[in-house]
């Protein structure tokens, strides 16, 4: 049955792996890594905006970005946790297994819920 | 070997379309963006994923025997220029056996001397850096005017002209750290000079087809495999959504199967951008 | 330390050069550049995720990205090494023929593995 297409001019540059949902008002640049392991999901509430190149991996849990968070470029958020309304993620932030309440503001380049073994000579900015 | 050269795309500020000017004997592998006046001297290496756009400050020079690695970026502000060696004005100027690494990012109006090392992920922004400068990686350098034959080291940042003054002198081992840096460089240059030799390539591929089977690890964390469809497959559903369609989805899990174990996705809205 | 920008990929594909192995089930974003030296390999097993405009670079031996490993955006491996299982590098991280152990956080924006001369009065973005 080959029909007319309609190119797809966004989301080719999103990869999307397993239950992913975004809302129709949600923004998601290109470059954006989405992938949620098995029995998880990652949903993107409407009026959400993923900055460029952010790399999102639910696992042993959901990860929800509400409406209204805003995630610069090249943040990374892995394992589980709910990044409230109207939060603001500066570019580069780290966030693990953690939950942001709404309408915080985490400064770019931060590491947030890491409790795993560190590499031994950094400074952590703040946490 | 491709060169790969385009006319500055028409901008308000310039409307001329200037083309690179590129010596025959220059390397520019063909996965970079090499734009607009830019002259480009004897045995440059340009490699890939490089982004050279001098489209909106103008003209840019790179001197004889330079290696540009993958990934920087040189760009410049639309003002403010510097002197050349050669006594005209560019927006960037980088003179002979220079090295600029992986990542760094030359914003004119920006001079460079004659066999300066810019290291991984280092800025140069409206600044002279002087001829043998090692600037190491993580540097900023914005505003100043560096003195020949000056440190940096990594992560320093200078913006000030006091402490450029102040910086130490380039010893022997940091030379030698970085020429170890350029000859990196000189190795993968003739991997790029095979992987654009299609008889050189062939049997690298076919080892790779093999190897992939090879590795059986798995993980916890992600054992979800890409859920590609044939381009086909993909195709036809979008173009069901593009008339309007919704699509509904049925599926049992893999580990869970038995009577009753299909579950329903629910059903997707057609939508343009999809 | 100003954290480094994160440049948006000059080209949109994934460019390998010399012996690459991508693993079916790992992430690669656009304007990755994978290039392996000869005699070197790069090695990408399932379920890594590589960020946008990554750089990896393989000079005197291999490089290997273990399973659940994750590249931020704009990461650069330069010379040999393995970034173990479930590894999370922030983004803008460059790693210099160095290894980092299952597990390990990084954060955005740091330089480990370089050797070459610290000078007195800098604070040491790591080592």
């Amino acid at each position: 049955m080959p029909l007319p297409l309609i190119q797809p001019p966004s989301r080719s540059e999103v990869s999307i792996i397993g239950e992913v949902i975004i809302h129709e008002g949600a923004v998601v640049a290109p470059g954006t890594i989405l992938q949620a392991a098995p029995d998880c999901r990652i949903v993107i509430h409407q009026g959400a905006c993923i900055g460029m190149g952010t790399l999102i991996n639910a696992y042993q849990g959901d990860i929800e970005i509400k409406s209204g968070a805003m995630l610069g470029a090249g943040v990374l958020i892995v394992g589980q946790g709910t990044i409230g309304q109207n939060v603001c993620l500066g570019s580069c932030t780290t966030v693990i297994n953690t939950s942001i309440k709404s309408g915080t503001t985490i400064e770019a380049g931060s590491l947030v819920g890491d409790t795993s073994r560190q590499f031994p000579e950094k400074e952590s900015a703040s946490s | 070997m491709v060169v790969r050269k385009r006319a500055a795309p028409p901008t308000p500020w310039s409307q001329t379309l200037a083309e690179p000017k590129i010596d025959d004997s220059a390397f520019v592998h063909s996965f970079s963006n090499l734009i607009g006046d830019v002259q480009v001297e004897a045995n440059v290496l340009i490699a890939p994923g490089t982004s050279i756009r001098a489209d909106e400050g103008t003209p840019f020079y790179i001197g004889e025997g330079t290696n540009i690695q993958d990934g920087v970026v040189i760009h410049g502000l639309e003002k403010g220029r510097v002197v050349g060696d050669d006594g005209q004005e560019y927006s960037v100027w980088i003179g002979k056996e220079a090295c600029i690494t992986h990542m760094a990012l030359i914003h004119g109006p920006a001079y460079i001397g004659d066999d300066c090392f810019i290291g991984f992920r280092s800025t140069i922004f409206n600044a002279r850096v002087g001829e043998g400068c090692i600037v190491m990686m993580h540097a900023l350098i914005q505003d100043v005017e560096v003195p020949p034959g000056k440190y940096v080291p990594s992560g320093a940042v200078i913006t000030n002209q006091q402490q450029a003054d102040r910086l130490p002198e380039v010893t022997e081992s940091d030379r030698h750290f970085a020429h170890h840096v350029v000859e990196v460089n000189e190795a993968l240059r003739v991997g790029y000079q095979c992987a654009e030799n299609q008889a050189c390539i062939t049997p690298i591929r076919q080892q790779l087809g093999k190897s992939i089977k090879d590795i059986n690890q798995s993980d916890y964390r992600n054992s979800v495999t890409s859920m590609s469809l044939s381009s086909n497959i993909v195709a036809q559903v979008r173009s069901l959504l593009s008339q309007g369609y919704s699509i509904g989805a049925e599926y049992a899990n893999k580990r869970r199967f038995k009577t009753k174990s299909w579950l329903t996705g629910g059903t997707f809205e057609g939508r343009a951008d999809q």
